[in-house]
């Protein structure tokens, strides 16, 4: 094993905190800053250790005021400093939207390219812990309609911690979604650091008889689905999209081709859902190349209820993935 | 903190006494049961205890009619209580009952109850306080002596809806009772670290709105303060402030290490216990024994047991009930009322 | 002429104040509130001469505070009134995005059916008036994808006039996205008010070769365009969704059905506009029916510049719909 | 309006009296030209003059240096001429052309100037003003003694972002300066019918910021005021905030009827005009001749002509580049300057 294979185990957690360290290591024009990311530790624990590590002017606690402090990191980035502006959750950016739509992502352009937006800003996003209407949203897909932005969701380790730096090197404002409940889960990363490609998505699994496109929360899922499929004679091509905005579309498409069949997943309420966009670009891009029409599953469109079997029901699920997928061979197909 | 009051007004009946003490005890077993039902896995989610806390619930519902509003937040069990909903309904609803005040989908953050005009636990921070000042305005242009009490913590006072409700509600002289409980932490930050001005109480200035700090842990200081409020919020005075200062006993929800505080302020600030100090002050005045405080604290006990009981009996709502009040069913609409 | 048959000529702002009038009559729950809705006449001036006819407590001018009204006019609705709020433009309803998500959508069902959020929202909605990066959106498509709320796209001025009582009849949250583009316009509607269907979109044009379908400001463009393609032998039918949400799938599929061609025209940013959703539910329900893709014309993926040339290069235009129509065939189709 | 100043100090040069004289002048006549373009539609869009507030702007940016940062509203065009923007590209920016200071993609309400430190005009109300905090923040964290001046109309002061924004500023003491406009509308909202305090000076104590009111019609009590601000805040003491007292002469915007203040309001303050107020004061302290101002006049009026030529012989973006600038391109990226 050479160097850079070493690899060594964290949580998701940590991963994301790790990549936090190495990007605040390298540059000391980066700084975070959102509501207890020092003292507490971030609410998920994510920053844990690095106010003692950097000291609070460079992990930088701020009131609850999401415009607020959101809008002062745009400000800070475009007078020289790189921040990493954590938003709670994606549930709070709401308060945080105009900022992010009518400063972050028009600035550059109203401009005419004087001042450009280097923020990156990071949440959590997603359902499946009981937290009810107001805490499970998932809008990263809602938030790829922004020209200007650019959209990340990392769905592995190395990816969450692989893909701050970039995005901080990345002239124009980043939002990086990260799935809630993946933060606990233990996995395997490199001890060097790995630049993470944010232009392309990534094929997780390479398979022919049918494209499996997802991202973040829902690839685990979708992987499991895979196997479940692979044991009925299906062989499942499973594409994590890590880019939401701008989407990798020749990846998409490139996969489509070869499979000829389709199912999006994501945890977005179906309606609107970035499925949907994924369905429009195959229908407008690969419609001859079909064999089926595209399926997709997605949310439930109800705000989330609390009880664990109401919101297992309104989530994706992998049995959910498997039928989909078996639907677009007819029952006596493959 | 100032110096606690430590004796009792000579007009506090034995019985008014007990009813308090009485109420405290019910949130408080309440949510001691609710901490242990959590760690079975009975309740999930998010649970924000509001212990230490409870005589500002208590004190302040005491003031309030029927037909007043209340607008609460993700720590609202003792609001709850106080206010009178049914301590089974509760219970069902933090195990996501069909039976819960919500039929279990809204859980420990989203209590609501219509019977008893509760608003909802809200889990924005902020978010509650602007549906305050929509229902005291309704309550006014229809002409109701009814007030809306709007509870929110110190960290809501730094989001920009707490300033624009102060400013509407103040402009329009509507019937708002703010209610902060500063308990001096937003989840891990001090008020000192997240208000450039922190002494709360003097933020009503900017909006013209009378204001004052009471002392949240004398249940008798609440009541008074809020009796007064009341009344000139009622009168058509217009808003009123008041910011109680308080403490939170336990971690903000239970996934917290509390690495943000000194255990020995947590423990100075127990001493201020406002079940403890009060039922000290009534042994004081002789208006306590130590076999009813016994009783009392029993019956507190028992009710909480029974709404376990009933919780458990409950029923799941099925799973073909999904999608249910995504939209009003027929029938249940309030447009029905309309004159055309 | 019957008397139910009588018509009048009035502007679109006319149109929707006459709305709002007749509302006022007609429950006195119903109260306007918003900025400059009363001394000022409304931004639109949609609302002139309401306040001397109701009053300052039902034509209730706010301070600039778009959360807290929107907010307020939440609470006023649970509470026994009838709230029109009016946000003058869609580019300031971000700052109202918590709480028409997080409250509005989602009170009825975290109470259990016990709190009705029956609210009219009204805004401003669209570009094409040089207004630049910050005041030309058409997020309309984007508030689609909320599941609790109902969104209303009125075309024309009876739609305008006629659909704000049924929707403040209506139980739930209604958004109404009026197109500014058209306030000025004259148009004739009847002298009795017409409740129009907000269930149901409406066939503006039948026909039979291919589906055009739209909404709100593009419907004007999009009939030009289908004029224009008549005149080159190709037979449109024209869709007005009117009701975004939910959508009237069954009329969709039912032109699309019968043409087997059709094309999407909404003002919104291309990618994840409402057009997606559209394509997906025709690729979902119709894929067999199709003789080609789908296509959509969209506004172009660019904060809106100032200068009109480039603008109008970036709105959807007639010339772009007949285009797209055009290809369905190829070239030496019909 | 309490009385305004009618004397000159002393210590006021002949020379510099002209030059701020002949900056709100530029500024005035640049506004003037632009409502004639507006009627010959070649200005579009929403167009907002400042005409009756020059005073401030032209005062404000004397105390500041080339290093400090300004944020503005879409009624910016007095504060860019004042802050040193080119007249030729800020006219050439109205029209749309390419020769624009921002190439045209903003218009009116959108003036950018990265060698002024000019980050923008900000059309979302109260939109800017979280975006002075971020700038103050960066110079703050980079030990830069620059500091950021960011305008705002009283209208912005009831949204959430002022009070999210002076809370943050405050708590972190950067060197904001906080330029309340108060020309007593928002749009046609008076000041009085939208605060519940209406003197907005007194809302800078909820946040302990040193503050006071100014008469904004004084270009000399301005440049006072402004000095004395800016010094207090270069020097690492925290913000400040002014609320400048002014009135904007005319309407709103290009469409308003102005259905909702009396004209004799609008005449009344005509009469405090800082234009012919303070050439008054001048003449009257024997430092200003009709011939000198006469002069100083033409001048401002032929820069205005020739930024009009400039303009009209400007040329428009190809629609070709349509979709630049909505992502940084190539080479033009901060980002090269990153250490790695
Ligand atoms: C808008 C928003 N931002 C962040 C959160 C996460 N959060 C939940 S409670 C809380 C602290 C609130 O503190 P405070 O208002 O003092 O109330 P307390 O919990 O102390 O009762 C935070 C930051 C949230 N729920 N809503
Ligand atoms: C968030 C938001 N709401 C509403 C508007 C529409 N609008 C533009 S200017 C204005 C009035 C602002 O008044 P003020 O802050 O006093 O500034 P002034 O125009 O008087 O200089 C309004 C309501 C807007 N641009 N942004
Ligand atoms: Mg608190
Ligand atoms: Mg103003």
């Amino acid at each position: 094993m050479t160097v850079a294979e070493k690899t060594m185990k964290m949580t998701f957690r940590q991963a994301a905190g790790q990549g936090i360290r190495e990007a605040m290591e390298r540059d000391e024009r980066v700084f975070l800053m959102g509501e207890d990311v020092g003292r507490y530790g971030g609410c998920f624990a994510v920053s844990q250790g690095l106010l003692e590590e950097f000291g609070p002017e460079r992990i930088r606690d701020t009131p609850l005021s999401e415009s607020g402090f959101v809008g002062a990191g745009i400000g800070a980035s475009m007078a020289g400093m790189r921040p990493i502006v954590e938003i709670m959750t994606v549930n709070f950016s709401l308060l945080a939207l105009d900022q992010i739509l009518n400063n972050a992502a028009t600035i550059l352009h109203m401009s005419g390219g004087q001042f450009n937006v280097p923020i990156v800003i990071r949440m959590a996003t997603g359902g499946g812990r009981q937290l009810a209407a107001q805490h499970s949203h998932s809008l990263e897909g809602w938030y790829t309609h922004i020209p200007g932005i650019k959209v990340l969701a990392p769905a592995t380790h190395e990816d969450v911690r692989g893909m701050l730096w970039p995005a901080l090197l990345d002239p124009d404002p980043v939002l990086i979604f990260e799935y809630a409940g993946m933060y606990a889960a233990e996995g395997e990363l490199s001890v060097e650091p790995i630049a993470v490609d944010i232009e392309r998505a990534i094929i997780r699994r390479p398979g022919t008889h049918v494209s499996l496109i997802t991202y973040g929360g829902t690839l685990a899922k979708t992987l499991d689905a895979a196997e479940e499929l692979a044991g009925q004679g299906i062989d499942s091509e499973v594409i994590d999209l890590r880019v939401l905005r701008p989407l990798d579309t020749r990846t998409i498409l490139e996969s489509v081709r070869k499979t000829h069949r389709a199912v999006i997943i994501d945890e977005g309420w179906r309606s609107g859902s970035l499925s949907a966009e994924i369905m429009a670009r195959i229908m407008e891009e690969a419609f001859y190349d079909l064999d089926a029409p595209v399926a997709r599953v997605c949310s439930a469109e109800v705000p989330m209820p609390y009880p664990k079997h109401l919101e297992d029901a309104a989530l994706p699920q992998p049995k959910d993935i498997v039928r989909a997928a078996r639907n677009l061979f007819g029952e006596t197909d493959v | 903190m100032t110096a606690h009051q430590t004796t009792i007004p000579t007009t506090l009946t034995r019985e008014r006494g007990h009813f308090l003490l009485s109420e405290m005890l019910r949130i408080r077993h309440f949510e001691e049961k609710c901490a242990e039902l959590y760690t079975l896995t009975k309740i999930r989610g998010f649970v924000h205890l509001y212990i230490g806390e409870e005589a500002i619930a208590v004190g302040a519902m005491q003031a309030l009619t029927p037909e007043d509003s209340i607008i609460s937040t993700y720590r609202e069990h003792g609001h709850a209580l106080a206010r009178g909903i049914n301590s089974n309904s509760l219970m069902a609803e933090m195990f996501g009952k069909v039976e819960g005040c919500a039929r279990g989908r809204g859980g420990s953050m989203h209590i609501f109850d219509q019977d008893t005009r509760f608003y909802g636990g809200n889990a924005i921070v902020g978010g509650g306080i602007p549906l305050a000042v929509g229902i005291a305005l309704a309550d006014k242009m229809r002409g109701l002596p009814s007030v809306t009490a709007c509870f929110f913590g110190d960290g809501a006072v730094a989001e920009g809806e707490f300033h624009e409700s102060m400013n509407l509600a103040a402009l329009w002289e509507l019937p708002v009772l703010f209610y902060c409980e500063n308990n001096l932490y937003a989840m891990g930050t001090a008020v000192e670290r997240a208000q450039a001005e922190p002494e709360l109480v003097n933020k009503a200035a900017g909006y013209r709105i009378p204001a004052e700090a009471v002392d949240g842990m004398d249940v008798l200081a609440v009541e008074e303060a809020t009796q007064r409020a009341t009344e000139y919020v009622r009168s058509g005075s217009g808003p009123y402030f008041i910011e109680f200062r308080t403490y939170r006993f336990r971690a903000h929800s239970m996934y917290d290490p509390e690495l943000y505080r000194e255990k020995t302020e947590v423990e100075a600030w127990k001493q201020y216990c406002p079940i403890d100090m009060f039922s000290a002050r009534l042994r004081e005045a002789n208006l306590l024994t130590d076999q009813e405080y016994d009783a009392i604290d029993a019956a507190a006990l028992d009710e909480v047991e029974a709404s376990v009981r009933f919780a458990e009996a409950g029923e799941w709502e099925p799973v073909e009930d999904l999608t249910r009040f995504v939209y009003s069913e027929p029938g249940s609409s309030k447009a029905e009322e309309a004159p055309e």
